[in-house]
């Protein structure tokens, strides 16, 4: 289980948006992805975790080990905080709801609708579901959006602890996390200076 | 003219709904054939090699 | 050498460049001369009169927008198997010359229908099933506008492609069962004792021609305007 | 997929009641006819084999934006598309889930409604039986135009002029079936080919949908 | 306000052309009670005022989600609420951009598409006309529906529950006035209702919704 | 134009959140909101805007001052970021789109649809309509979210100068933000501490 990644290009919509993105990453390091807004940061998790087309180099990840969590929370707002963690349990098939909602700080908010909870709050809860899949590689994308000082020093220790126990961790930031052993990428080196032409119409001229 | 009797409005309708639409057809393929044509080397000319 | 080499779009201007002006030529010719002759150069059926030379438009209108469905049916897999993109965008060509066949063939089609049956349209599975098949254009041009990713298109239209044309077979089998009509059958079946007169099969086959020298040719000069906005669009992005 | 099918009759049950809503709809539609057409009841029991499966339909085509939309715009269907389910699986599970919301009460009430339309007597089996059986075709092939459509923002009414073409033969074959019964023909024929027209849809498209969700995705 | 109207045209443009999308969905309801109510022509001229009214009205409500639902969604009515427009303002605005976009179009294929039903001669020039007078009321009312649903998911078929009962005059004065031309009576008395009940909707429902909204932000 | 808070209570749902919060702001002075996930910043500031309900004390301020953003962008993916900020210049019938674009770093992606724009680049879109509005009294809801250092040092600098200008803002965040002449005010003092019953079910008893 480990994810490398050579020579990765990204493109959104028809722009290219990253080139040239490389490194490896074995059981217990975790990445943070830096740059400016704008740069790639989701482009490049999303690429990561599936969810885009890989223009240019290879990825090599097994999906099976991966979740996701995105700029969105997916959270449903219609059922209670531990019913959304007890049908993300289903989905991975485990039993940890409990005590994953009592790591999260979710305790008190348990039988809430999640629709009635803070900003912060949810994004709690959707990050909840990254431990409860009990998948090894971490994709988070600005993870401590909303959250207090208070939370996101919990999140960067669960992102710790899940690194020391053998899990990857890829994430992006703009707040600057506690997390002693994580490496930074910064992305804005990777911005395409000249543009190679990956679309097929680029290519001669008619 | 041939002699087309008592159905002359009909054929005639015919050829005219027929000839309209495919002219329609053909004459919005070359107008939209012709501004692809211009984008195009407008931009050829503002961001080409 | 292959024809694959041709979902390159630089061989494929090429090529479609140097044909076009022959095809156009070509086109012009056998259509003229098929509705021309068909309109001037045929005598009046005993039974339909004159309503009769009608079938030089109708029935090469009618079988050109069945087969550019099946047209875009064949660039759609191709897509999806291979991956090029010429063949997705003569697919996005190809439809609205198919739904201007079919209305062609509706429009010729209903006004026939009110001197022989008595009314602009009636519920027969045959013209029931080209207003299905319109709604289906309908439904592939609405999907390519609607969806912004050039690619994405190409695939949710090709998957639509496929899908539509197995529910285009069955609903054409599904109105058969439905209603029996009053359209007649095929009539050049070749080995088939009621076929029809001598006097109306040259320009028929002139018209066929026209029609699908008509197709090929839209075909060609649509693919290319798609081809060139890809372009125009991948240079401006290739800019910001 | 269980999982996920349970959370679906949930969120259906939980977001103002959908369960009763397609019913409604279905319900109200019938309502309007005699509103529209006049209450004649010789005319009414003519039209009621048609109008009786156009309105369940209708108030089916009604919920399909539900199958996905809503995962799509809060990120679930992200994950889920992330999670050890197939995509295939995922469809074919929430299709189900609308059914069971949708098709199953629509049937269940055109029985009822099917009075209000004064149906003759010997169609309310048949009624009942072809609805039972073609509206899983509904649902699946409706998972189907949602899944294309799930990206476009307002992509309602987009999603139903995509899948009501593709409903065509459903109808025919249903609302078949009924009149034949009515008119004292054999409605076995168009019921059989119903069933299989269903099957169909049921085997195959979660397919279709899993392959457009995908390409929707990764837009 | 003319702003906020342009916008929503410009809006219902871009997102895969929410103006054809009503249109087709209408033709397509036309085209599916043949299929379901078989093809007489004689029984499809007596219901064929009826169901262009039906359709016309269905395909419209169908679209009465984009109303407000989106603008709710990402925020822009709360900007909107307290910005200088005044909330019945906001409502009206919207409205009539919804009329524009949808029953204007219906309105204007309901001819050809009332001759596929085989439609008497004499009655196209009334269904024309009450389609004109009708169909504004359509969009006001509906957009009060829509006000009042606008804080709930998938509230699409609540609002059609909703909406429904409140489009009932409207639908029988409308279908009336074709059917009385149909049978050679007088179709004038009824259309004067619809357009009393047009003007009474134009006039009224704004304040109505702007209520609505009001009170669905402060939730 | 000022704006007097007195006493304020707030509740959300059935929830009471918020209670004797009190503050006075005059041209010029900014107010920062701060507390854990939760607390009521979100809730106060809808107050504020007049979208939602006062459950007790008295609020002065004339809500045609107010601009207001939220959570949410209030962006229309639909519509490039040009036509975004043309359409709000139309409501509150200014003519600034070009210069406000300028100022928000925006004018390379003028022409892009709303949609296609990254998390931070669609926050400031939205942002760039509290300039537009021309309105003095700012309420704002953790506006610097999901942006990069150097654009939440812009914000900063724009709510500073329009403070500077005889403007008011209010604002909530978890971070840092520099705006020199802010008082800021810590929400966790307003918790309820003993709930007053606001409900009139909870008044006496049968
Ligand atoms: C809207 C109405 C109509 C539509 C959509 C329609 C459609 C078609 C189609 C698809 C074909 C080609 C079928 C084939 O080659 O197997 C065809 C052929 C033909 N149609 Fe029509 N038709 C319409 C109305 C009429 C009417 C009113 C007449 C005349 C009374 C008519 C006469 C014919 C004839 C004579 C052929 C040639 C048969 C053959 O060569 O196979 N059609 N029509
Ligand atoms: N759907 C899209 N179509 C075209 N371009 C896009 C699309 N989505 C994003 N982009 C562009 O791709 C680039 C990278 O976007 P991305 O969302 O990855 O940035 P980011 O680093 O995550 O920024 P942020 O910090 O603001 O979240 C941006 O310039 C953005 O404008
Ligand atoms: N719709 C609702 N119904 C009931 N309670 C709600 C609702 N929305 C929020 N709450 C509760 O009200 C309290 C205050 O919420 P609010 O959103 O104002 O917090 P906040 O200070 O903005 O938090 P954050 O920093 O996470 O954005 C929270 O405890 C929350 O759970
Ligand atoms: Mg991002
Ligand atoms: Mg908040």
């Amino acid at each position: 289980m480990t994810v490398t990644v050579t020579d990765i290009s990204c493109t959104r919509g028809l722009r290219q948006v990253l080139q040239g993105v490389s490194f490896n990453l074995a059981p217990g390091d975790s990445l943070i992805l830096r740059g400016p807004n704008g740069v790639g940061k989701s482009t490049l998790l999303r690429v990561l975790a599936g969810l885009g087309p890989v223009a240019g180099g290879t990825l090599d990840l097994n999906p099976d080990d991966v979740a996701y969590s995105g700029h969105l929370d997916a959270v449903k707002f219609q059922l209670t905080v531990q019913e959304n963690l007890a049908f993300w349990a289903g989905v991975y098939d485990t039993d940890q709801t409990i005590e994953v909602i009592a790591r999260f700080d979710l305790t008190k908010l348990k039988d809430r609708l999640a629709g009635s909870l803070s900003a912060g709050q949810k994004r709690r809860l959707g990050l909840a579901r990254m431990v409860l899949s009990g998948r090894k590689i971490w994709l988070m994308d600005e993870p401590t959006t909303s959250l207090d000082a208070h939370h996101t020093a919990l999140i960067a220790q669960s992102i710790s602890a899940h690194c020391a126990g053998g899990g990857i961790a890829i994430l992006s930031t703009h707040l600057d996390l506690d997390i002693p052993t994580a490496r930074t990428l910064d992305l804005a080196q990777f911005i395409p200076t000249k543009t190679t032409d990956t679309s097929i119409f680029l290519q001669g001229s008619f | 003219m041939p002699e087309l009797g008592k159905y002359a409005d009909t054929v005639i309708l015919a050829y005219v709904v027929s000839l309209a639409l495919i002219f329609g057809l053909v004459a919005l393929t070359w107008v939209q054939n012709r501004r692809a044509k211009r984008l195009l080397n407008a931009q050829e000319a503002n961001h080409g090699k | 050498m292959s024809l694959w080499e041709y979902a390159n779009p630089v061989k494929f201007m090429r090529l479609t460049g140097r044909l076009l002006p022959f095809l156009c030529v070509l086109t012009a010719v056998s259509l003229a001369t098929g509705i021309i002759w068909g309109f001037f150069g045929t005598p009046d059926d005993y039974k339909q009169g004159s309503t009769v030379k009608i079938i030089f438009i109708h029935v090469p209108a009618a079988t050109m927008a069945v087969s550019a469905w099946f047209m875009m049916l064949v660039t759609s897999l191709i897509w999806l198997i291979r991956r090029h993109h010429i063949s997705a965008l003569a697919a996005k060509a190809a439809a609205p010359i198919g739904l201007t066949l079919t209305l062609i063939a509706l429009g010729t089609g209903a006004i026939w229908g009110k001197p022989m049956w008595g009314t602009y349209w009636a519920w027969d599975p045959r013209l029931t099933s080209f207003l299905i098949l319109a709604v289906f254009y309908l439904g592939y041009i609405a999907l390519w506008k609607a969806v912004e990713d050039n690619d994405t298109a190409a695939d949710l239209t090709s998957i639509l492609c496929m899908v539509g044309s197995v529910f285009a077979f069955l609903s054409r089998y599904a109105v058969n069962f439905w209603n029996q009509g009053l359209h007649q059958g095929a009539s050049i079946a070749v080995n088939k004792e009621q076929h029809v007169d001598n006097a109306y099969i040259y320009p028929l086959f002139l018209s066929f021609a026209g029609f699908f020298l008509l197709f090929v040719t839209l075909v060609f000069v649509r693919t290319r305007t798609e081809i060139r906005l890809r372009r125009a669009a991948a240079l401006q992005a290739r800019s910001l | 997929m269980l999982a996920l099918f349970t959370r679906d009759l949930k969120l259906a049950f939980r977001s103002g009641g959908g369960f009763g809503l397609a019913l409604a709809f279905f319900l109200i539609v019938v309502m309007f006819v005699p509103f529209g057409v006049g209450s004649d009841l010789v005319l009414l029991a003519r039209i009621a084999p048609g109008i009786l499966w156009i309105g369940a339909l209708l108030a089916c085509l009604l919920s399909l934006d539900r199958i996905f939309q809503l995962d799509y715009e809060d990120g679930t269907l992200d994950v889920l598309a992330t999670s050890p389910l197939p995509l295939t699986g995922i469809t074919a599970a929430k299709a189900a889930a609308h059914w069971v919301t949708t098709g199953l009460p629509l049937t269940l009430a055109a029985v009822p409604l099917g009075y209000l339309l004064n149906l003759p007597q010997p169609a309310y089996i048949w009624l009942f039986a072809s609805l039972a059986i073609g509206t899983p075709a509904l649902s699946f092939i409706g998972a189907f135009g949602a899944a294309i459509t799930v990206g476009i923002k307002r992509g309602g009414l987009l999603l139903s002029l995509l899948v009501l073409p593709l409903y065509i033969p459903t109808l025919i074959f249903g609302a078949l079936s009924v009149t034949k019964s009515v008119e004292g023909l054999n409605p076995l024929p168009s019921l059989t080919l119903l069933a299989g027209l269903t099957l169909f849809s049921i085997v195959l498209m979660p397919f279709a949908s899993a392959m457009a969700l995908k390409s929707n995705l990764k837009g």
